[in-house]
């Protein structure tokens, strides 16, 4: 499962640091105390920035510098399809074998493929894109309010 | 005999059933075959069960959750598999409304004991209701019992007729505004009556109760299928089901088990803890304290594949044909009295009886001689011998292995009976 | 290497107790040979207590008590003869001191719950206090959260040192007048610690308060005497001493349980019932409601026996040898940190440590890729990793068949995850 | 285990009904509902009487029986001792093959032996006995009294 993808971005994680963010959310994983605190920005749709800290396992640190790699800079609508697909891939259990089609989509998160076939990992896998779900529904929720 | 059996149809191939079950080959007394019809108080095991239970040791054992080597994964999946399994066997509409536990009793306890930590609105406290009903077995009396001494509720219950079933005159009176929970048998294990759930329902849901259904007798026999009953908790046990003993079910409706507090406390059942304070994991976890009863459980998904290969529709025909043979051949048995219905009609395969005033023991005692395994007692139903103003009974029930042979090895037996003592 | 082990004393001949044990021989990831180390978590199953399972299934199954045909009486004296083996293996006074539970969890939630609902001088309410541990397992804590929530009982506990001992220097002032029971763990599963019973249960004899202690991780791997440890309860786990899933035992003081009320309602542990109001058998059956997990209990029968015909004693002696060479070796490792005692004095045999910043999750991963199986994470002990301020560890822990070969196997797994991840 | 001895005992009891005693028990075995009613009579230390009704299997019908046509006319010590090793017999699980000595000190009782190879029925066949042994306890207890 340990991918040379996953470990380049456990060693040398993208984005990593708190930044201004329009929302802030803290997230567990209780069974292995994963912890992440994570921050979005948007600009409109788009996310201008994710930004975050956290300790925890390879797998969990890889993928919040994968998760920032790839959502920043998308559309709302264009980041949320990519997490659709990315949980899918997670939740197969090792049954889907990425093509060409979704490598396109995912880019180096494909490289979590081999993780889906731990039940016992995928919920790390999951942690920072599950905050990041979390975060922006906060910050939609408070422009909708302030606006 | 043989014309007393024609037109007995429904019948499984026993023959080769049996061949499953390692222990119908065993003789006792010096050669006498097994005619084992003690099958409500524990069914047999089929080389299939066995088979898992080995394998699961030889090959996977380990504790399961939160482990991250080969043996926990498999461990796990075996673990969570049988959850799947058991989930499907009573077209539970989700797979975490399965909680396992290590028999019905424990199942009926739970429930007793997390709705007397409960908040409202479903908290027995003293002044609320408690119903069940004359025919209950112990496990699913002495629960409330002890709810009812250590929170003051009242126990209530519905009483027997005659013919053994239960009487409803007094639905409303019974059941009130002030119940909270109703929990009855589907099937008597000494009566074998089949009880009608769907009016017991309508008039709890009217008033607002919980029901809690005790299928100890229902899961092993029938198409038990916890949306139609409407019910909300069921509880059953695997050693009456092919199954391994040490591993019961408890069903509950997901939003009830997501509100009532835990019952046992511990490893498993917990999301994090501190020193000062715990939270707890989601059901079904929430109410597996402790490393749970991984083999049995596994055992149990077997026995379930193994039911549902033969077909729980097919069990059911099976014996009812089989009852309806028995009941009809035990009456022509002079001095043979039938505790409980005396037609195969809402009835399932456990049939009660007293036989002059031979005392059960004795009865039972003489049938072992022979080679018949039947039980005799109070079958854990006092009430139901106290109201029938008997001692105790001789109970024969049947299984998908029982044969139209084995109820004549019965009536035969119990003709040597009546000499023997005569 | 081979020097390393030099001098090691008192190890049993690993190479023949393997050959007992079928799961040993398991290949993994394309032929990796399984290297067990995951002990603590659950104990693997020697084929003398799958072939005693399979043999009671196949030969004698039937459910207890009460029964009078051969299957019924010969499961009963399997049942029953499991008892007596417990109890001569703990030299348990009596053998209705005995009480089968699903696990170890079930046996501390029994007394934590028997406590609750007892009468003076026993009852544990908001004026009186319980005092565990800081390494207790969480089913040695939540029991008595969930006690103290429910009747006001201040929940108190003992800290531990830096170096993963009790710390027992405010003995006089945790255990008081007001303490009723002190429940507290005999070997803990994290830390390896071997608590001192003596100093602990002489305070609280000397201010009443009951004494339960936990031998989850002691029984498995030492000789255990009930008498000797002067408690009132003790409480163990059958799938971390070579038995089966599903059974756990609750040793207790006589007198007490006569005085306690029982815990769970059902068949079995009743003299009589009527609707009104019941009675109750005496111990150990008082404590028993259902049908019990009766081939468990045979099953645990079956590894006692094993157990004992290779020595409590030496397994002890071998386990400790092990535990010196396993610490000394493990040191060894560039930053490798050992969360407990860091010598075999006073010590179990489960040894939980950090890896430099390494994720335990991803040690025990990459171990798990060479077929070294540990367990990581809290080991339902979170209040031992919050005290040391760690998320968790990994955990190596040893058995009967544990080899200096598997040891110096886990020392060069981790230096490959040293290199992996560096 | 049905010796023809314990089939004619319990056909044929000797003794029953309730006749005039000192002392009168109520015994019962939950487990499965054997009940007995026993009255003892002494004068002095020897049993005049001892009179019962009871309900329950051929085992504790018959043992009731034997019991009476067994320790009436006896003294107490020497009713004891009857006692003494009826119990030991019942409680050896089978092992015990009664010799002549033991024939004659229990006579009809030998029969019940095959019993003891039966734990669910032990009970059964101790349940006079032991309503025997409290009924003289409250015999002798309220001579003392009365004394
Ligand atoms: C110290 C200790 N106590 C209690 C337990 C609980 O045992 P079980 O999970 O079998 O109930 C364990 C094992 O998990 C343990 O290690
Ligand atoms: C109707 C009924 N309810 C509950 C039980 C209790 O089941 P268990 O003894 O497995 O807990 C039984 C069987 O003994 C039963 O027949």
């Amino acid at each position: 499962m340990y991918q040379d993808v996953i470990l380049d971005h456990y060693k040398h994680p993208h984005g990593r640091g708190l930044r201004d963010g329009d929302a802030e959310v803290h997230h567990v994983n209780p069974t292995c105390g994963d912890e992440i605190t994570l921050r979005v920005r948007y600009e409109g749709s788009r996310i201008e920035d994710i930004s975050y800290e956290g300790q925890g396992c390879s797998i969990s640190q890889a993928s919040a510098s994968v998760l920032n790699d790839l959502l920043v800079g998308k559309d709302l609508g264009e980041a949320q399809k990519i997490q659709g697909v990315f949980l899918e891939l997670m939740q197969s259990k090792g049954q889907i074998e990425p093509d060409d089609a979704m490598e396109e989509i995912l880019e180096d998160a494909v490289a979590f493929a081999g993780v889906s076939k731990y039940p016992a990992r995928v919920k790390c896998a999951l942690l920072s894109w599950m905050a990041w779900k979390d975060a922006t529904a906060q910050a939609l929720d408070q422009e909708a309010k302030t606006a | 005999m043989t014309t007393a059996r024609q037109g007995l149809t429904g019948l499984l191939d026993t023959e080769a059933i049996r061949k499953d079950f390692p222990i119908l080959e065993r003789e006792l007394h010096d050669g006498k075959k097994l005619v084992y019809l003690d099958n409500a108080a524990t069914s047999q095991t089929p080389r299939q069960v066995i088979d898992t239970l080995s394998e699961y040791y030889e090959q996977h054992n380990a504790n399961v959750h939160r482990g991250v080597h080969v043996l926990a994964e498999e461990a796990t999946a075996l673990y969570e598999g049988a959850r799947d399994k058991v989930a499907e066997f009573i077209n539970a509409p989700s797979r975490n409304e399965v909680i396992f536990t290590k028999n019905a009793s424990e199942a009926l306890n739970l429930v007793a004991n997390m709705l007397g930590w409960a908040d409202e609105p479903y908290r027995v406290d003293h002044e609320t209701e408690v119903v069940i009903t004359e025919m209950e077995h112990h496990s699913n009396i002495v629960p409330w019992q002890l709810l009812s001494q250590r929170t003051g509720a009242k126990l209530k219950w519905f009483g027997l007729t005659d013919d053994g079933r239960l009487d409803l005159s007094n639905l409303d009176e019974i059941i009130t505004e002030k119940t909270k929970i109703v929990s009855f048998v589907l099937v008597s294990n000494i009566l074998g009556t089949v009880n009608p759930v769907e009016a017991i329902v309508r008039r709890a849901q009217e008033v607002g109760a919980l029901v809690l259904v005790d299928a100890s007798q229902a899961a092993p026999h029938m198409v038990l299928d916890v949306q139609a009953l409407q019910a909300d908790f069921v509880a059953f046990t695997g050693h009456k089901m092919c199954g391994p003993t040490g591993i019961g079910v408890l069903w509950g409706r997901q939003e009830l088990l997501e509100d009532l507090p835990p019952f046992l406390g511990g490893g498993e059942m917990i999301e994090t803890v501190s020193m000062h304070s715990s939270t707890y994991a989601p059901a079904p976890h929430k109410f597996e304290a402790g490393t749970p009863p991984i083999a049995q459980a596994v055992g149990l998904g077997a026995a379930v594949d193994y039911l549902s290969s033969v077909g729980m529709d097919r069990i059911a025909q099976h014996e009812h044909a089989l009852t309806e043979y028995a009941v009809r051949q035990l009456q022509s048995v002079p001095g043979l009295r039938i505790i409980g219905p005396t037609t195969a009609e809402d009835r399932g395969a456990a049939i009660s009886f007293t036989l002059g005033d031979i005392h059960p023991h004795d009865v039972g005692q003489v049938l072992d001689e022979q080679g018949i395994a039947v039980r005799v007692g109070h079958h854990c139903a006092r009430p139901v011998c106290l109201r029938y103003g008997i001692p105790a009974t001789t109970r024969a029930s049947f299984y998908l292995y029982s044969s139209p042979a084995e109820v004549d090895a019965l009536v035969e037996g119990l003709e040597h009976v009546r000499n023997f003592f005569g």
